[in-house]
């Protein structure tokens, strides 16, 4: 859809949008309806457009797969570890009163933290989810073209792999 | 009256004629026959009932922070229903599904008298 | 009344949409109508005063969840066989719905203040989030500091599955091109 | 009688769930099972969510005024992660949908036992000539 200018143009304005909105949820999540869980799947929604419109690759290239996999694992981390360390400063585990100068502000801190864990976490797993729907067709392929070049014998495989992937470049 | 009854007044008047441009929308939506005249429906639901809704509540709104959501809310959905519309449009151009040729008919009619 | 009135026309509404995707053949439709399903029922939870349900279940069962079912029927066949009532599931399902009328016909009313639900830790936790925590927002409140415990088993649960469904489909990361790369080094060396 | 009016609601929420029930024990296509289980979770989610309500009450976001009446905020916050939860899996579930039809060509639950069957009944029939010929 890349050659489309309207929806060019138009997703430019709203990916932003969006984002900034995912980001209001998420902090604004104290006062209002929100919170990690909505801005996390409002924040990958982002992510999922922008690889509609501009193309699988693109979309690869902006949130890329290895960043994305440590961001899971850092959002379950991050809520973990404020569990640590109220654990270290004394209380309870996630019992958040001690972590700020007054309970109360405690309370703020670790609710800020874990809310952007599960936010973290819920925002790259949709991503992943849908990078991995989405891309089941290339993986098969590659997959094939392994196999083939792995069935060929070596010397005819090579120059073979070789060509299709000059093809595949020019 | 006061001016305050009359924004009330148009407020209210437009919530009517929103509900009714979203019905007949649908209607349109149900019964016209192929996806291009169905858009029609799916455009008078866009942008004349949500609009008329939401100019109606701008109307009756009690504060001004709801009427600055009420504009957000506004120019979101000026920016994306649209578009939307365009991307179905698209969708269906790129997929080979021609209209249902009524109009050409119609034409060749007019070209036979 | 006014409650009554638009609780049964939502719920009526979402009961149309799904025996019309139980109906339909083409899976497309009956995705998109999915999605239609939770759109209605995000509006069901704002008359029954679940703002944050319905917001997520706008975002999710709308957004992500068509998102992810339509990516599905890329891979796999869009239509379904034609299928004739199975009356032994009919008469399963009926049995099943009489049994849990008579067990709801024990729960307390509708919207009961005095319900033994709204008696137990629920003030508790409004008083508390007011004064032990200071945030107007409960539901946010008892899903990251009451029930913090929940949440971190939720989004552990969330992180297995992204894990399971990448072990399952694989290809996100792409480990196999740099195989091929470094395969094809190797052969070289064998070559020279 | 009177308890029976005042429990409309969740009549009303059954049956819903009895059409999600219906769709994932009769269909034989996968993806409409899981559509129909999507439908029944929501319908539960319902239920939960019909129980938190409290008349003439508000949603749970405090507002200062000691009089006011707020929906129970438990169920919600139960249901809130149980939705992001239910997609979770629902991904795990069509991922498995995915990968039946590559290796079997069909998603229909039918022939998918068909063909089943008859992988077992070949496999059978070259351990027994396996053993015979041994």
């Amino acid at each position: 859809m890349q050659d489309d200018p309207v929806i060019r143009v138009v997703s430019k304005v709203m990916i932003p949008t969006v984002m900034l909105f995912a980001l209001y949820v998420q902090f604004h999540g104290d006062y209002g309806p929100g919170g990690g869980f909505q801005a996390g799947v409002i924040f990958a929604s982002a992510f999922v457009l922008n690889a509609m419109i501009f193309g699988l690759n693109r979309g690869r290239h902006v949130w890329p797969a290895n960043l994305n996999l440590l961001a899971i694992c850092a959002g379950v981390l991050l809520y973990g570890l404020t569990g640590i360390a109220s654990l270290f400063l004394g209380a309870n585990y996630l019992d958040y009163d001690v972590l700020g100068a007054t309970a109360k502000s405690g309370q703020h801190i670790g609710i800020l933290l874990v809310e952007f864990g599960v936010g973290l976490t819920v925002a790259s797993v949709m991503v992943a989810l849908f990078f991995t729907f989405a891309g089941r067709l290339t993986h098969i392929r590659l997959m094939s073209k392994m196999q083939a070049h792995e069935e060929a014998s070596p010397p005819a495989s090579k120059t073979k792999t070789k060509a299709k992937k000059a093809g595949g470049r020019s | 009256m006061s001016a305050l009854e009359i924004t009330q007044l148009i407020g209210i008047a437009s919530l009517l004629i929103g509900s009714l441009a979203v019905i007949f929308g649908a209607l349109g939506l149900l019964r016209l026959g192929d996806v291009y005249q169905r858009m029609h429906g799916a455009g008078i639901v866009d942008t004349g009932g949500a609009g008329l809704i939401l100019f109606g509540l701008l109307m009756l709104s009690p504060d001004w922070t709801v009427t600055v959501r009420l504009i957000l809310i506004g120019f979101i959905l000026v920016m994306t229903g649209p578009t939307a519309t365009h991307a179905i449009a698209r969708a269906v151009r790129v997929s080979d599904q021609e209209p249902d040729n009524v109009s050409e008919t119609k034409t060749k009619k007019r070209g036979r008298g | 009344m006014s409650g009554f009135l638009v609780n049964a026309s939502l719920i009526s509404l979402l009961t149309l949409i799904a025996i019309l995707a139980l109906r339909l053949h083409r899976l497309f439709a009956v995705v998109m109508l999915s999605g239609a399903f939770s759109l209605v029922a995000a509006t069901l939870f704002v008359v029954l005063d679940a703002v944050d349900v319905a917001f997520t279940e706008a975002a999710v069962g709308a957004g992500i969840s068509s998102i992810l079912a339509l990516a599905t029927l890329s891979l796999v066949p869009a239509e379904e066989k034609p299928h004739s009532i199975a009356f032994v599931p009919a008469f399963l399902a009926l049995a099943t719905a009489l049994m849990l009328a008579v067990a709801v016909t024990d729960l307390p009313a509708f919207g009961d203040v005095n319900a033994p639900i709204h008696n137990h830790v629920a003030p508790e936790f409004i008083k508390g989030s007011a004064e032990d925590i200071g945030i107007p927002n409960v539901v946010t409140s008892v899903l990251a500091s009451y029930r913090g415990y929940d949440t971190l088993g939720e989004t552990v649960v969330i992180f297995t599955a992204a894990i399971a469904v990448l072990l399952v489909l694989g290809g996100y990361t792409r480990p196999h091109r740099r195989k091929i790369k470094s395969r094809k080094k190797g052969e070289d060396k064998n070559a020279g | 009688m009177s308890s029976l009016a005042g429990q409309w609601n969740y009549f009303l929420v059954i049956a819903l769930m009895m059409i999600g029930f219906y769709a994932v024990i009769a269909r034989g296509n996968m993806v409409k099972k899981m559509v129909g289980l999507t439908i029944f979770q929501t319908s539960v989610f319902m239920l939960y969510i019909s129980m938190g309500k409290v008349s003439n009450g508000t949603a749970p976001i405090l507002t200062g005024d000691p009089q006011t009446l707020y929906a129970n905020p438990l169920p919600h916050v139960l249901i809130l992660t149980a939705i992001v939860v239910g997609v979770a899996t629902t991904a795990v579930g069509y991922a498995l949908i995915i990968r039946v039809y590559e290796s079997y060509g069909t998603i229909e639950d039918d022939e998918l036992i068909k063909m089943i069957e008859a992988e077992d009944a070949e496999d059978s029939e070259d351990m027994n000539g396996e053993t015979q010929s041994a």
